[in-house]
């Protein structure tokens, strides 16, 4: 129970777990702070944060659950960026024409994407298609993940021929070089910026989580998500 | 002594049925409930063991009062401790024949009238059997000793013998005479049986449609005494047969047939299934054990 | 409010239940009575889809339906049959997840009859089916019952398998528990709380018919 | 013909017995098995309904073999088409009683035979009722006609008529007889009730521990033609009581008791339950109806 | 591979049917035989907790129960008792959630038996507590069975409920199925791949010794 006490507790956003896990590693070697990672989605864990939630943390995927974790008088700051994702269009199958002409292709049964109402990426992906007028033609093709991450699951299970999910999907150790992915043209969505606010918790607040919070805007944390495949502001 | 006064009304999807019963059983009396199929029998038995709740009336056992509906009086039928032997049997399928016996000992109760009563119903090789692998017969024996675990004040059995053969029957019902005396237990029994009735029982109450229509002590409700000047058999009438100018009638009484001379005419006023009365004024029997 | 999603979902509760009362008597009648050494394993086997984690059992679902693969593919060729992103999908994916809430209380039920009802009907020269159907099945009402109920309530609250073979889709797959869940996840809780209390009115209506109309309710007063 | 030829070991808990069974039965007959509880009486009726399968041996009746364990032959219970009445009566408790004779009905068979038996059986009144709300009796009533709604060839009765009521037994008895006649029935009928067995059956097959000991015809077997010559009853000593230098000694024949005289010497013979013949040389009875 | 997951998710199963087992056999026994009228819908309720998407029941959940509100803030405030982010909060939600499983099949059994095998036990003097655990439930083994697999079966893949009120957190209520999901989430298939394997397994051998045990396999063999 001690031991849990010392440890810095982020919530953290599925889609960004193995982002974080580097981050943490690279903080922990420097200070020898010791890190607990409590993965859910995005939603999840702003109803929990609500409901006073244990975490001193907490790393979203976008912006609006931080802000209503802030709005909701749970965060000792406002919501600020950490870092901005960015949209690939993906498949795993073969011989895939991979661009957003062939999505029109009766060869695609499938598309899949975030669902817009929950993911970020799910808004930048509708918004792609709305720009080249394809939403009311792919209708009945588009399938949407809970998640990215399920998002991704589509994709890998080749259930969906082809999908948008985040570069950082694609960069993952996982999913490096597997299947084909483009890059979309990040000026036709808007920004995926994702928010990281420290939370106000009744009990005492982890004294280390403030050094991790200012880590995070570090040229050092920087160039580890760049790497994740996330768009950071120099 | 009990003293039961009931009214139920016996509903079913068919029609319904108005018990109405007045009933005095003294203490230590052996009695038996007679009636058609469907009379009530089981109903009033159930309802003086506190598993069916009588519309109204009184139930007096002793000096205790079991149920009063005026005074709310209801006893469980744990609190009434009689020794109930159910007509199908009943017997707890996940224990054994030794384990259903000892689930009926009182606390504090001495184990070796278990030895004692299987042994009795020669239950002795089956002890450590299921009920499902049991025959009728042995079923229904297991039933009538785990009554008798508790030694009950008041016992009630609903046709305990009627599976029984002849040898385990007579062996039963002396059983029953026995501890019924031994334990100073009043015994109320159901059964169709004349025999048996005659045997075991004191007085016998007949009911029809929820109604008692006639009680007495069994040998003036057989009407048993008018056979202690002449001799007198009820038979039935199994054959006629023609033997040149007379006739013979082969008549069932007990398990034995006899055969009757008669001539035409009486002949003519019989027919086979006939119950029948076979008298004789000059009778010297010998006796004779088998 | 978007109604589809409470229409799809009692669709699906009711295609599914119906399935899985016809595909269950079968083998909860075979596992209540074979003396197979097998039955163990079996029985085990009927309840293994509750084990994993709704959205994991769906991925794997997903992979082996995928026409992708080999199985899915022959499905699709074959029978043209295709299971993913579809409601045929959903079907069968609430029908293998629900299956062990059908079975077990059926097969428990015939267990506890006595065998002379079975026998009885034999030897008046009717058939298997007809005694299963006429005598067996009649007789293990309450447990028939138990079987409907937990099959129907389970398949109105699943989300997990079917949100992921089924791909949410508005009108095709997106049913209630999906639509509720995406509520929540995008923090309208009023939005939620609409669905959810309409969802559990409508189930708890239509639940207590049955049990209505299973404990005599309608019987004894239309006489 | 019926031919039997039957092996079994019948296992349980508690121990086995090793059933060997040779029987041949004549179409038309009206057969008993009569033996003690769980001398094997109820297996050899499964066995041949075919619900039990023998370890070996062959069933053959009229020209089919229905069991062969060699030719490996086995026909199963619906195509031996046997009327079974089981000892647990076997009502299907989600029908009424007329659905339960209904179920029973074959393909195209007329239905008048129902409301013929519901007639018969005095079920009239009940046969909108469900069988959990009948009376023991009553339910053993409905298995019993319903075995009769088939017609079938081959009549198989476990105790059909234990619990009922003598009116009752008396009625079914008749109707037994009747059926077995009209519908050229090959009945075989297990009964502990000598009178029942007498009245009914042609022939008698004793069954001890698997085994037939002993079979006759039913007057043979009961030694009922030694009584054509001379008077004599079997009976039970159930009273023995001292008037003066005599003693008086009351015996059970049938349902009537009859009191034979006796000396010291010969009372001291008897004790009470003892089963003994009471006969007579100087016998000529009288015989009048009730 | 992290074991702590799997571990606390057999503890969790564990405790969850053991506390179910218990408080089920009441409710099941008065809903087996009383003759209220409002049986049906006390049948109803019990079956509602499956209605709802588990994380939505979750969500739910962690409204009632937490410190911040009313309810759960007596509880902590005057029991002590912290219902979410712990381990005890997630045997909580998962009794709620699988109440269904254990209830009905325990009650069919019960509605099943003859009613005179009751009533003899009462004729000998033995209360109603000895009845039920004597004679009631022995004879309905295969109902209590079909109750404790579904439950223990349930429970062991259940993760919406759990990972809502729970929180995930290593060692205290991340078990084994959100760690599953949570690789899978994170890609890591080939470590969900062997976590499924080894949850499955595992609860396979679990179900199969208790069914074996019921078939009497282990009986059979011992004498
Ligand atoms: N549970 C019940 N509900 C409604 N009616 C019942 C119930 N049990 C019995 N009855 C009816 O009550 C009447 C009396 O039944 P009871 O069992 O007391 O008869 P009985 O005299 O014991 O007959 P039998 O000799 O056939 O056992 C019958 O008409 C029967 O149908
Ligand atoms: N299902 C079974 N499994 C094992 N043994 C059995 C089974 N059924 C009966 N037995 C045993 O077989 C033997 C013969 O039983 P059966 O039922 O044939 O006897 P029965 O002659 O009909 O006796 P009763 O007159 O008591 O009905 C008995 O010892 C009984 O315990
Ligand atoms: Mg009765
Ligand atoms: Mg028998």
């Amino acid at each position: 129970q001690n031991n849990n006490d010392k440890k810095i507790i982020i919530a953290t956003a599925a889609n960004i777990e193995s982002a974080m896990l580097a981050l943490t590693n690279a903080y922990a070697h420097k200070t020898g702070v010791k890190f607990e990672l409590i993965v859910g989605s995005s939603g999840k864990l702003t109803a929990q944060i609500m409901e006073g939630a244990p975490y001193d943390i907490f790393v979203a995927a976008n912006m609006k659950y931080p802000e209503a974790v802030y709005a909701g008088g749970k965060a000792k700051n406002k919501p600020k960026v950490y870092a901005k994702g960015k949209l690939v269009l993906w498949s795993m199958i073969e011989n895939t024409p991979i661009s957003i002409a062939a999505l029109s292709d009766p060869v695609i049964e499938h598309i899949a994407l975030a669902n817009p109402k929950t993911a970020p990426y799910g808004v930048a992906a509708q918004e792609v298609l709305q720009h080249y007028g394809l939403n009311e033609i792919l209708g009945s093709k588009l399938v949407f993940g809970e998640s990215i991450g399920q998002t991704d699951q589509f994709i890998i299970s080749r259930a969906a021929q082809i999908g948008f999910t985040a570069l950082s999907t694609v960069l993952s150790p996982e999913m490096k070089g597997k299947g084909s992915w483009i890059l979309i043209n990040p000026s036709l969505y808007s920004n995926i910026s994702q928010g990281v606010v420290l939370v106000n918790r009744k009990e005492e607040t982890n004294q280390g989580s403030q050094g991790f919070y200012d880590f995070l805007f570090s040229v050092e944390a920087k160039e580890i998500l760049k790497e994740f495949g996330y768009l950071v502001d120099e | 002594m009990i003293s039961l006064n009931l009214k139920k009304t016996l509903k079913s999807a068919g029609g319904k049925i108005d018990l109405n019963l007045q009933l005095t059983i003294e203490k230590g009396q052996f009695v038996t409930l007679f009636g058609e199929s469907g009379a009530g029998k089981t109903s009033t038995l159930r309802m003086l063991s506190g598993l069916l709740r009588p519309d109204s009336g009184t139930i007096k056992v002793g000096e205790t009062i079991w149920f009063d509906s005026h005074k709310n009086i209801d006893l469980k039928p744990q609190q009434r401790k009689v020794g109930y032997v159910f007509q199908d049997y009943a017997l707890f399928p996940n224990m054994s024949v030794r384990q259903n016996l000892e689930y009926a000992l009182q606390k504090n109760q001495d184990r070796t009238i278990i030895g004692e009563l299987l042994e009795f119903a020669e239950l002795g090789e089956l002890e450590q059997r299921k009920p499902e692998t049991l025959s009728g017969g042995q079923k229904q024996r297991v039933a009538l000793v785990r009554a008798l675990v508790q030694r009950p004040e008041i016992l009630i059995l609903d046709e305990p013998l009627s599976a029984l053969d002849l040898k385990m029957r007579i062996k039963l019902q002396e059983y029953l005479l026995q501890v019924h005396k031994k334990y100073n237990l009043t015994t109320i029994l159901v059964s169709h049986d004349i025999g048996e009735i005659v045997k075991l029982s004191d007085r016998v109450y007949e009911l029809q449609n929820g109604s008692v229509i006639k009680k007495g002590t069994t040998t003036d409700f057989f009407g048993l005494n008018k056979t202690s000047a002449k001799f007198r058999f009820s038979g039935e009438v199994l054959k006629i047969q023609r033997e040149d100018v007379l006739y013979v009638i082969s008549v069932l009484i007990g398990n034995d047939i006899i055969k009757v001379v008669a001539d035409r005419t009486e002949a003519n006023n019989f027919k086979i299934g006939d119950q029948v009365l076979v008298a004789s004024k000059a009778f010297n029997p010998i006796i004779q054990k088998i | 409010m978007d109604w589809q999603p409470l229409v799809l979902t009692f669709k699906l509760a009711v295609v599914t239940t119906a399935i899985l009362f016809v595909v269950s008597i079968p083998i909860a009648r075979w596992l209540s009575s074979t003396k197979s050494k097998i039955r163990p394993v079996l029985e085990t086997l009927v309840s293994m889809p509750l084990v994993l984690p709704p959205t994991v059992l769906g991925f794997y679902m997903l992979v082996v339906f995928s026409p992708e693969n080999a199985f899915g593919n022959w499905l699709n060729e074959w029978l043209g049959i295709k299971l993913i992103f579809s409601f045929g999908g959903l079907v069968v994916a609430s029908v293998i997840y629900s299956l062990p809430f059908m079975v077990q209380p059926i097969q428990a039920g015939l267990s506890s009859l006595p065998s002379t009802l079975k026998e009885a009907s034999y030897t008046m020269g009717k058939s298997k089916m007809t005694t299963l159907l006429k005598v067996l099945l009649p007789n293990i009402k309450p447990s028939l019952l138990t079987g409907i109920v937990l099959s129907f309530a389970h398949t109105v609250g699943e989300f997990g398998v079917v949100l992921m073979i089924g791909g949410n889709m508005p009108g095709k797959t997106k049913v209630a528990s999906i639509a509720i869940y995406d509520e929540v996840e995008a923090l309208n809780y009023v939005a939620a709380n609409s669905y959810s209390l309409i969802l559990f009115t409508i189930t708890f209506f239509i639940l207590l018919l049955v049990y209505l109309t299973n404990g005599g309710y309608f019987k004894r007063y239309s006489q």
